[in-house]
């Protein structure tokens, strides 16, 4: 069996110099923990869960994106103030504003050691510019069409993947689809269907309430 | 050597030319018009409606609480309720569809809807010759041609209509023992007014919580003005248009 | 009147040349002849179509067509239909010409073919006196056609469809050609009549045929092989392949083009097949002495229902072979195995069908049928695998 | 001369002109298969059937093809936008102005140029046959070991192919393809592609 | 056979580098673009080969025809809506991904399926393995040009199979049969003497099939040597399933994971010696083999029983916040899906992890030197269904 992952980021800690990797817990029952690796650390850190005899992490089961938008998360802060000289209770909304970035996931199984899995995640900078992260292609050529899936859906920059093009969308399709703001374009080719005046039907029974849904 | 495979393969292709005149097993083929498959007792090809009794505008057992409707993945199920409650299979007062559509040609056949049916109301038959003529609103099925008797579910469905019927049997013997017990409570109750305390006659949800019912005012009135179910069938059976219009 | 019977078409078509004046007479008599040929093949070829779906159906357990009347027999009618009614759709940038030169060119190569063939006693249409040469040279002329329909198609399947019918049909003319070479030196004739007399008879209970020879025997096989590939069926149906090609040649053809296309490849096969019958089965004559009041156009038919129903068997059967393994089978087992054929006709002569002969010709064929079939192999070998498992 | 001989020589001329003008190679190629078939369709017409179907089989089945597939391994694209004649288009003419006459003079003195029916009845196969392995028995041994011997250079030239030397085949037109690794063997047009 | 657990190859090279093949060719080069519309690309797959006369130089497989989003979609609807849509991912193996996935939410939810559900699971989805593997075969052969007879002797067993799923699931293909915490329906009454009889029935098929075709001259010349894949490439491109251990890589999820109740059953993994077309092939008729081994002890084992984690709520099941990564090993190799919860009724993230996608990585080392007609049966060998790779 595999180390314990607290056992291991101490060990990774202290054979890779100045690895910046944290353990993220997973609250599932039936899950495991993982790992976050800086991206700048990537290649590393992935050169060694593969070369490293007592991991040997030879297969990239699976490689997947999560997009996590900008969050804004209102709290109440109830503070003692000076108002107009009187100190006072007063209540007052703090928001709290996390920036969103995508993250790539990567589970990793050993076949020579029969064990696994590690996870591991990396996450960009943020949404919109910094979305670089280095390509695992080079480790693990199974993360060949993953990455350009991921690239295509979520719009991860692999650094160095060998052809980094849209795996599924076609080439001059523009947004990436698998984001959480991605806004469906209205141009479709489609026919008529009845299925759009049923649609009709819900959308404008929903707007004017007329049977107020339980 | 060579040509003796081919020769071993060619032996086999003439057993099974010659198998296929004689093992019934070996063809599979069936003449579809002509002959038929009985169909399986699991079959489902798309939902139907099931009505007790005769009529189906009396006896359709669907309340219209709309589960369906949010949980079917394609969303090819629309309902719109009616204004008026009518008594269910139980005898309680429920809301009916006034619209029970389903689209055939988005629907997928995946049975979601007949299992997160609390009141067994939705279930899937087995017909599956569904092409029309008319690519638009022949998809669309209604709710007459959505509802079929209950006789019909037992002889597509035997055993599951079996549980089904025993279930709703049971249930309703509760019902009832409930309501003549609460009927004893409340004569109770009467007798013993004297307390000054009415027991609560609120009934028990039976095993599956009906959906609550909107607290909306004109429908509260709606429902009062109809009082009989007799009433209320012939005000829901064809006078669609003035009572959506009021 | 079993001679009458056997000699009805023939004594038919003398009667009604009487009929018409003498100066249109050659033209009437061509018109007999060309007529009853394609109005006899046509129907046979829909027969076949139905014969073969049928029959393959049954192979894989099917029923086969069964819709269009009585157990589906007159669904070539309903196909010819469709094919007829059907758009013909001509891609842009087509050559046209070619493109519509090339179903016509395939079919009338095909129909010529027909008029050396002995399809009964006194039944040719044309006897030549180097009648298997003309049927050879007609044959050569569809690969022209194939090119033509590949090449105006443009379109990259049909090209590669069409360059590969072409080498196949190169490389399978040869050892077609050689193994009737024996048959040539046997009978001392080109002609198809004669060599079809030179096989009446008996000896003992069997017919004179060459087919009951042992170098006659590879022949036929051979012959049959390389008829096969000539006529692109199964196995060697590379260049229509359609896991491959999508259709090969005739990919962008459609329509009343596309039928055709189907029928003059049929006309092929069935002309092909005549002309094994005709060389190695005795032709018209019939198998047995005691048959032989049965009219010889029968027994001809009969015979070309055989092979067709063995290469519809086949086809049943086999995948298909790669376009370099084909090429490989040509040219190192086909033509070295024809050539040693004419080696093995060549002895029969001297040593005669005695035991000698059957002995000496016979571990000739048997011996460099075993050597080349082991030479064929590929290099790793086609052996049983061994697997391992894990427990 | 007879009529349907004249139209078939008529056919010969045309089709070898064809053959010698049209832009699409090939469309010159099926031309030339024309040329031939009508060239066997004369041999017929004078009672040379061997000579007829052998010169189908061996110049419409085999030599048409191969100039087809030289065509088609060779050629690129469009076909060229150039003059239908070469600058050097009088020697040629001059060559075949000679030929010509030569072949012209030749059956002129022949003393069978009356009786050209003759020739072919008389000549049955298997007298052809004899005389090939009597009279002509000689050049006939001669003609084999010369095509051997060009089937053994041809596969040894073919071998050389499938080996490291390039320099054997990559002679001519197919050194400047090397620049254009993607070539569309159908017509490519410009605008279209 | 060696029977030492888990240790029977040597260990894999770790200096192993990946590196791509190419092919250089000299002559003029062809670019085909091999589908969409393509007979045998199996569904609306696209492969743009460059050609060298009929060699692959180049192959770039395009994806995308069918692909819909599922992932998206799934993260728009419940839990339980979602299930329905697993059935159309690997439209022949529905009854495996609705495993898969009710696995990985049943590890998200912590449910634990009762045992005679996870019987059912067992057996449906070795039902499922065989009736995909007997199509792969059949297809593979038609690819090959086998005129569609092994084919329709497969499809002649799936229809059994498939008739045990429509008594029990109610549908042939689109089972929507598991539920998280178990299994939606329990068998109904007699069905497992039709399973048994079924199971009995099919060592004739595959004696059939093995003499059919297994010892076919041309099959073995068509796959034996064709789309090697080395053990370590294989490794590296994250090949999974019966593709990995025809490379003789031992990496089963049934018997690594142990997931389900797998470790009661005792069965052997198959393992290939040279990962070529061949040996693909060869592997999943052994495989079928095991698959019957273990439907017979499945078939006598089964206990009485409930078949739902009474923890299991059908109507507003929402899971904590929190992920999990299931996986199942399917007919087509390793299927995983990734689900990562916020406490909504929907996923948050949710991932299919589709081994068709994956084998493809390895498509062009496989095929390139290799003519179009191998690309075509390597493409078959590898068994793509394009729901799953496109999803």
């Amino acid at each position: 069996m595999m180390e314990s992952l607290e056992a291991l980021v101490s060990r990774m800690a202290s054979v890779l110099p100045a690895i910046d990797v944290s353990l993220v817990p997973n609250e599932a029952p039936g899950g495991p923990s993982s790992l976050r690796v800086a991206p700048q650390d990537g290649r590393r850190a992935a050169e060694f869960f593969k070369s490293d005899p007592g991991l040997r992490l030879d297969y990239l089961s699976n490689l997947t994106g999560v997009d996590w938008p900008d969050r804004v998360t209102k709290q109440k802060v109830k503070s003692k103030r000076l108002v107009d000289g009187v100190e006072k209770e007063v209540e007052e909304t703090l928001e709290t504003r996390t920036p969103g970035f995508l993250e790539v996931v990567y589970h990793l199984y050993s076949i020579e050691l029969k064990h696994g899995p590690l996870i591991f995640r990396m996450r960009t900078a943020d949404r919109m510019a910094g979305v670089h992260l280095p390509s695992m292609t080079p480790v693990w050529r199974g993360a060949e069409f993953q990455e350009r899936e991921v690239f295509d859906l979520y719009g991860v920059r692999f650094d160095s993947h060998p052809d980094l093009r849209r795996l599924l969308m076609w080439e001059t399709f523009e947004d990436h689809p698998m984001r959480k703001d991605y806004v469906e374009p209205n141009d479709y080719e489609y026919e008529p269907t009845a299925h759009d005046e049923v649609l009709a039907k819900i959308k404008e029974r929903d707007s004017s309430g007329v049977s107020g849904t339980a | 050597m060579l040509g003796t495979g081919l020769i071993k393969g060619m032996a086999e292709t003439a057993r099974n030319f010659v198998g296929s005149f004689l093992e019934e097993d070996r063809l599979t083929t069936v003449e579809y018009p002509e002959e038929r498959i009985p169909a399986k007792e699991a079959a489902r090809s798309f939902p139907f409606l099931v009505f007790d009794g005769d009529d189906a505008e009396k006896g359709l057992r669907c309340v219209a609480c709309q589960i369906c409707e949010k949980e079917c993945p394609p969303q090819c199920i629309f309902i719109l309720k009616d204004t008026a409650k009518k008594p269910d299979f139980v005898g309680k007062m429920q809301f009916q569809p006034k619209v029970f559509d389903i689209d055939v040609s988005v629907c997928m056949s995946c049975q979601i809807c007949v299992e997160v049916c609390p009141f067994e109301a939705i279930k899937m038959d087995v017909d599956f010759e569904l092409s029309r003529f008319d690519r638009f609103e022949g998809l669309l099925i209604h709710k007459d041609e959505l509802s079929k008797p209950n006789s019909y579910f037992r002889k597509i469905h035997p055993t599951d209509a079996a549980a089904v019927d025993a279930n709703l049997a049971a249930e309703k013997a509760k019902a009832e023992a409930k309501a003549v017990a609460d009927a004893a409570a409340k004569a109770k109750a009467a007798s013993a007014a004297a307390a000054g305390l009415a027991a609560p006659a609120k009934p028990a949800a039976a095993a599956p919580p009906p959906p609550p019912t909107p607290a909306d005012p004109i429908l509260k009135s709606a429902s009062s003005s109809t009082a009989g179910p007799g009433l209320a069938e012939t005000g829901s059976g064809k006078t669609h248009a003035p009572a959506h219009g009021s | 009147m079993i001679e009458w019977a056997d000699q009805i078409f023939v004594l038919l078509k003398r009667e009604i040349l009487l009929l018409v004046p003498v100066a249109l007479q050659p033209l009437a008599s061509i018109l007999l002849s060309v007529g009853p040929i394609m109005g006899v093949f046509a129907t046979l070829f829909a027969a076949t179509t139905v014969l073969e779906r049928k029959g393959l159906g049954r192979i894989q357990n099917r029923l086969g067509p069964n819709r269009v009347g009585p157990f589906g027999l007159l669904q070539p009618l309903a196909d010819g239909i469709k094919a007829i009614i059907k758009e013909d759709v001509v891609p842009y940038r087509t050559d046209r010409v070619l493109h519509t030169l090339a179903p016509i060119l395939i079919m009338v190569a095909a129909l010529l073919a027909y008029s050396v063939l002995p399809l009964g006693r006194n039944m040719v249409a044309l006897d030549l006196d180097a009648g298997v040469l003309f049927f050879f040279a007609a044959g050569a002329t569809t690969e022209l056609a194939i090119f033509m329909a590949g090449w105006s198609s443009r379109n990259k399947y049909a090209l590669l469809g069409a360059m590969r019918a072409i080498a196949q049909m190169i490389s399978y003319e040869i050892p077609l050609i050689l193994s009737t070479v024996g048959v040539l030196m046997a009978a001392g004739t080109l002609s198809t009549t004669g060599i079809v007399e030179a096989q009446s008879g008996y000896s003992g209970l069997f017919p004179n045929w060459y087919v009951l020879t042992p170098w006659g025997f590879a022949g036929f096989f051979l012959f049959l092989i390389a008829a096969t590939a000539e006529a692109n069926r199964s196995p060697f149906d590379l260049p229509e392949g359609e896991s491959e090609l999508v259709a090969g040649y005739f990919t962008e053809y459609s329509g009343f083009k596309f039928a055709m296309f189907f029928f003059g490849e049929y006309l092929g096969l069935f002309a092909a097949n005549a002309l094994a019958i005709t060389l190695f089965l005795g032709g018209w004559n019939a198998p047995l002495q005691i048959l032989d009041w049965v009219p010889s156009y029968l027994w001809f038919f009969a015979k070309l229902l055989f092979l067709i129903g063995l290469s519809i068997w086949v086809r049943g059967t086999t995948p298909r072979l790669r376009a370099d393994q084909l090429m490989n089978f040509a040219w190192k087992f086909m033509l070295p195995m024809s050539l040693v054929n004419i080696l093995a006709s060549g002895l029969w002569r001297f040593t005669g069908d005695g035991v000698l002969g059957w002995l000496v010709c016979g571990s000739l064929v048997a011996g460099s049928y075993y050597a080349l079939g082991l030479n064929l192999a590929p290099k790793n070998a086609v052996t049983k695998r061994i697997y391992r498992f894990a427990t | 001369m007879s009529f349907d001989l004249a139209i078939l020589a008529l056919l010969i001329g045309v089709s070898a002109i064809a053959a010698i003008t049209l832009r699409d190679l090939v469309h010159c190629v099926l031309c030339l298969a024309v040329t031939f078939a009508s060239l066997a369709a004369v041999y017929l017409r004078l009672g040379a059937e061997f000579l007829a179907f052998s010169q189908v089989l061996v110049y419409v089945g085999a030599v048409a093809i191969l100039a087809l597939f030289v065509v088609l391994l060779t050629r690129t694209g469009e076909p060229r936008a150039e003059s239908r004649f070469s600058p050097q288009v009088m020697i040629p003419l001059a060559v075949c102005a000679f030929v010509f006459t030569g072949l012209a003079a030749a059956a002129w003195s022949s003393s069978l140029k009356d009786s050209p029916e003759a020739v072919g009845a008389s000549m049955k196969l298997k007298d052809v046959g004899r005389e090939l392995m009597t009279s002509y028995v000689l050049p006939l041994e001669v003609l084999g070991l010369l095509l051997t011997a060009a089937l053994i250079g041809a596969a040894i030239l073919a071998k050389a192919d499938d080996g490291e030397d390039d320099e054997v085949t990559d002679l001519g037109e197919s050194q400047g393809q090397q620049q254009r690794p993607m070539v569309a063997t159908t017509h490519s047009d410009p605008k279209h592609d | 056979m060696s029977s030492s657990n888990l240790q029977l190859e040597a260990p894999l090279d770790p200096a192993f580098k990946v590196e791509r093949r190419t092919a250089t060719g000299r002559g003029d080069l062809l670019e085909v673009s091999m589908g969409p519309q393509h007979p045998s690309t199996h569904g609306v797959f696209r492969m743009d080969v460059v050609l060298d006369g009929e060699r692959v130089t180049k192959l770039k497989p395009v994806f995308g025809y069918l692909h819909r989003n599922h992932e998206k979609i799934a993260e728009n609807t419940t839990y339980l809506g979602s299930m329905p849509y697993t059935d159309r991912l690997d439209y022949f193996c529905s009854l495996t991904n609705n495993w898969a996935y009710a696995l990985t939410v049943e590890k998200l939810a912590g449910l634990q399926p009762p045992e005679r559900a996870e019987y059912i699971r067992v057996i449906t989805a070795e039902f499922t393995r065989l009736q995909n593997h007997v199509c792969l075969i059949g297809f593979l052969l038609q690819d090959m040009g086998a005129s569609g007879t092994p084919l329709m002797y497969a499809f002649r067993e799936r229809e059994a199979i498939l008739d045990l799923f429509e008594s029990l699931t109610g549908a042939r293909m689109m089972c929507n049969y598991m539920r998280f915490g178990g299994c939606r329906v329990d068998l109904p009454s007699g069905w497992l003497d039709q399973a048994s009889k079924v199971v009995d029935r099919f060592p004739r098929f595959l004696d059939e099939f093995d003499r059919l075709i297994s010892g076919n001259e041309i099959l073995a010349a068509r796959t034996q040597g064709v789309g090697v894949l080395p053990r370590e490439l294989a490794v590296s491109a994250s090949v999974t399933g019966p593709v990995l251990r025809a490379s003789g890589v031992n990496y089963d999820i049934r018997k690594v994971d142990k997931y389900g109740i797998y470790d009661r059953f005792s069965f052997r993994v198959p393992l290939g010696d040279h990962g070529d077309v061949y040996d693909r092939y060869m592997v999943r008729v052994l495989e079928m083999h095991e698959s019957l081994a273990i439907l017979k002890s499945a078939l006598r084992d089964i206990p009485p029983g409930p078949i739902m984690d009474p923890k299991a709520k059908l109507r507003s099941f929402k899971p904590k916040a929190g992920e999990a990564y299931g996986r199942i090993e399917s007919a087509k190799g390793e299927l995983g899906f990734y689900v990562i919860s916020d406490g909504s009724a929907n996923p948050y993230r949710y991932r299919v992890r589709p081994p068709s996608l994956i084998n493809l990585t390895v498509l062009e080392d496989m095929c390139v030197g290799h003519t179009v007609a191998d690309a075509v049966i390597i493409l078959g060998s590898i068994d793509i269904v394009l729901g799953e790779v496109d999803r």
